[in-house]
Formats: C-alpha cells, structure tokens, sequence
C-alpha cells in the first residue's frame, strides 16, 4: 500500500496493514519534523507533491524492493501540507519473515524515496524559508 | 489540431515561475531539452537550481523525448521528501 | 527505557517514549510471532527471561548503542510468557536525529538482544516442543 | 558460614534438572568450572546443549572465577529471545 495525505499519519493502522501470520520481523521508520536543521531552529515544514507521479514512484519502489527480499507486505505512507515539529512526515512499514530483510528493506524504500519521489519540503524559519536542497 | 502543452510547476519552480501551470507552444524540435531551454531562458532562476528534470506522463524523460500535444509535462526540481 | 513484561507491548506508549523535537528518524523493530519455524507450523510461543540481568544486559546494549551512534532516545521491550500468533514478542524503538543512525542503532541493538540477553523461547507445535536453538 | 550456593535455571536447563533452583555445595576449588562439571556429571542431559554458560550476579562468568556463598549464580543455555 502507498498512500499521499493531508492528515496525520496513523502507526496503528499501518501496522494493522502488514501484519500477517507469517512475519516474525516489522521495521517501522518515521521521518519526523527536527526542531533545527544544521542547529538553525526550524519553525514547521510545508510538503508539496506531484501526487499522480509520486504515487507511481512509491509503487515502483516497493515493487523493486519487493524483488529484491521477501517482502509479505509493507505500507508507504508520505504526508503532505503543514507539519509541525515532531510530525511524522513518511512512514515505512515493511514485513518479512526474517529480521534481515525487513531492515534491508526498509532502508531501500526510504533512501530511494529521497532520491526519486516527487516531493518537496519548505523549512520555515522564524527569519526565512527555504526549499530543502534546491540550490547546490 | 492544438500545438500546446501544460506544464505543472512544484515547490521552488512554482514559486520562480509565480504560477502551478504554465500553457506552452510546443518547441520547434518536439523535443524535452528544448521546452526545458526555452524555459530557462524565459525564467532566469530555474538555471541557479542544483538540478531540473522534466517527466512526462509521470516519468522521468531524457532530453530528447519527443513531446506530444495531450502529454502530462511536469519540471521536477531536486526532490526532498522523507 | 528497558523492560520486560507480560502484558501486550504499546507500540503507541513506547513511540511517546522515544519521540522527542531533535529526532528526524525513529525506527521501530518489531519481533513477532511467526506462524512457522523451517515450514513447520507453530501453535504458540513460550518465553522465559532471567529478568535481572536480562534487563541489565539490555541496558548495557542500550549504553553501547548510545555509544556508537547518536541515540537521542530509545525503548527496549521485551515481552514473556505465553504468546500467540502475530503477537509482538519484541520492540526496539531507536530515535536519532539522521536516519542511518536510527538504522544502525536499532539493528545493532536486536542482534546484540539475540546473542547475549537471557532469554529463552519455546517453540509449542501441534505434536512436541523445543527450546529455540538449545541444541547443535 | 554457609558453604552453600543457590544456582538458578531457565529454560532448557530448568526441564532437565526439574526445578528453577537448586541449592549446592561450593566446590572444592571454588571456580564456576569446577560447580559447572559437577552439574554435567549429575545431570547428563546438560551436556548435549549447544552451549552452556555460567552467570555470576548478573554477568557471563569465566570458568576460573571464583564463587563465594552469596553469589547469585544462574545456569544460561542458548539464549533465544526477540
């Protein structure tokens, strides 16, 4: 399952999503709001999304990992709008019989996500905002 | 027969370009390289950006993709979501 | 925060416990009970912990991780008794302010968990029993 | 003064021997290696684990340790937890 939403994203369900008899291992990761980014206080994000293509891409990504190790199920879930700190923006939810593969796994879908998944952050300081990474 | 194409704009491009979606005349060669030049050229700042690709219908294209009229055009600055 | 205990673990209690404003990057690491060993089918789990110094290892685990990376919070809880199918048997909850650290924190803790924490699993099937691993 | 020592058992080792404690005599040279063969020879069963270790208040114990009456001793077979 992936999934885009406005609204706060719920542990409980995603974890009722990939629960199965088979896994004996479920890695959760949480990117949440930091309070600062290289010790500039950070106010709140604002997420954007090309929905239609970052939605696709998700899919590609848990389809990739799904080859790659013995994914049951799994739940990508990226918020978008106001976050405020301490928010989850994205949760990575990925279920597999062994504990070596649910890391693996996990790993992947996040690290790739961050590398091809149309979403932009805005960090909002007290004094300014910027577009995460834009310029070099 | 239309010879126009919608561009959708995100983030730091829709805020250099002042608008989510721009209409375009198709560029001369039909091309992605040249719609992505004509656009930096008429937008100055989409130049200072570490990165500037363009997908078409949802995916990333190359510069030399020929573009068709009912084509999903949309510039994708660098990503950073998570 | 380290414990053992009977009751069902919260994952919500324990993601309270471990969020904090200067993570960017919680992960959790469920251990649940698979439904089969080897293709075996299992009915249900039994686990047994030397409760002192299980918690004191887990704690030592715990300072080694903190050592390691840069762990800002963190909750090892591991469950005993009778557990059923689908039941989470162990929870690593690791929060950093980047996430390969969150990766490598809690990795690190469930394998050091495996290896050196006295506790002890039974595998209960339809027609026997067996001490997980006690035997070459 | 007691020479005695009480050793606990989970486990694998807690069905072999039948009972979570069991209450020694320390041995003649008061080193866990030595209160470890002598549980090997009472209770054969403990030989065939695929590891067998000593702890000592809490801690892994080296076979040359010394013990002493109040020491909290506990056998730990092959741990399999998480």
């Amino acid at each position: 399952m992936v999934s885009i939403t406005t609204e706060p994203i719920d542990m409980n369900a995603a974890y009722q999503h990939v629960s199965t008899d088979a896994a004996g291992a479920i890695t959760f990761f949480f990117g949440t709001v930091r309070d600062n980014t290289q010790n500039r206080p950070v106010e709140r994000l604002e997420y954007e999304a090309y929905d239609r293509m970052a939605l696709a891409k998700m899919q590609e990504i848990a389809d990739e990992a799904g080859q790659r190790w013995d994914v049951r199920k799994y739940a990508i879930i990226h918020r978008k709008g106001n976050l405020a700190i301490g928010d989850i923006a994205v949760l990575i939810a990925v279920a597999t019989p062994h504990r070596a593969d649910a890391f693996d796994a996990c790993r992947y879908i996040i690290d790739t996500l961050k590398q091809q998944v149309p979403i932009w952050k805005k960090e909002i300081f007290e004094d300014g905002q910027v577009w995460v990474d834009a310029h070099p | 027969m239309s010879n126009r194409v919608s561009v959708q704009l995100f983030g730091i491009t829709r805020e250099i370009v002042g608008t989510s979606a721009l209409t375009l005349d198709l560029p001369k060669t039909g091309q992605v390289g040249e719609l992505l030049s004509n656009l930096k050229e008429q937008y100055p700042a989409l130049t200072g950006l570490r990165s500037l690709l363009v997908a078409v219908n949802g995916e990333y294209a190359e510069l030399n993709q020929p573009l068709h009229p009912n084509d999903e055009i949309a510039l994708i600055p660098p990503v950073s979501g998570g």
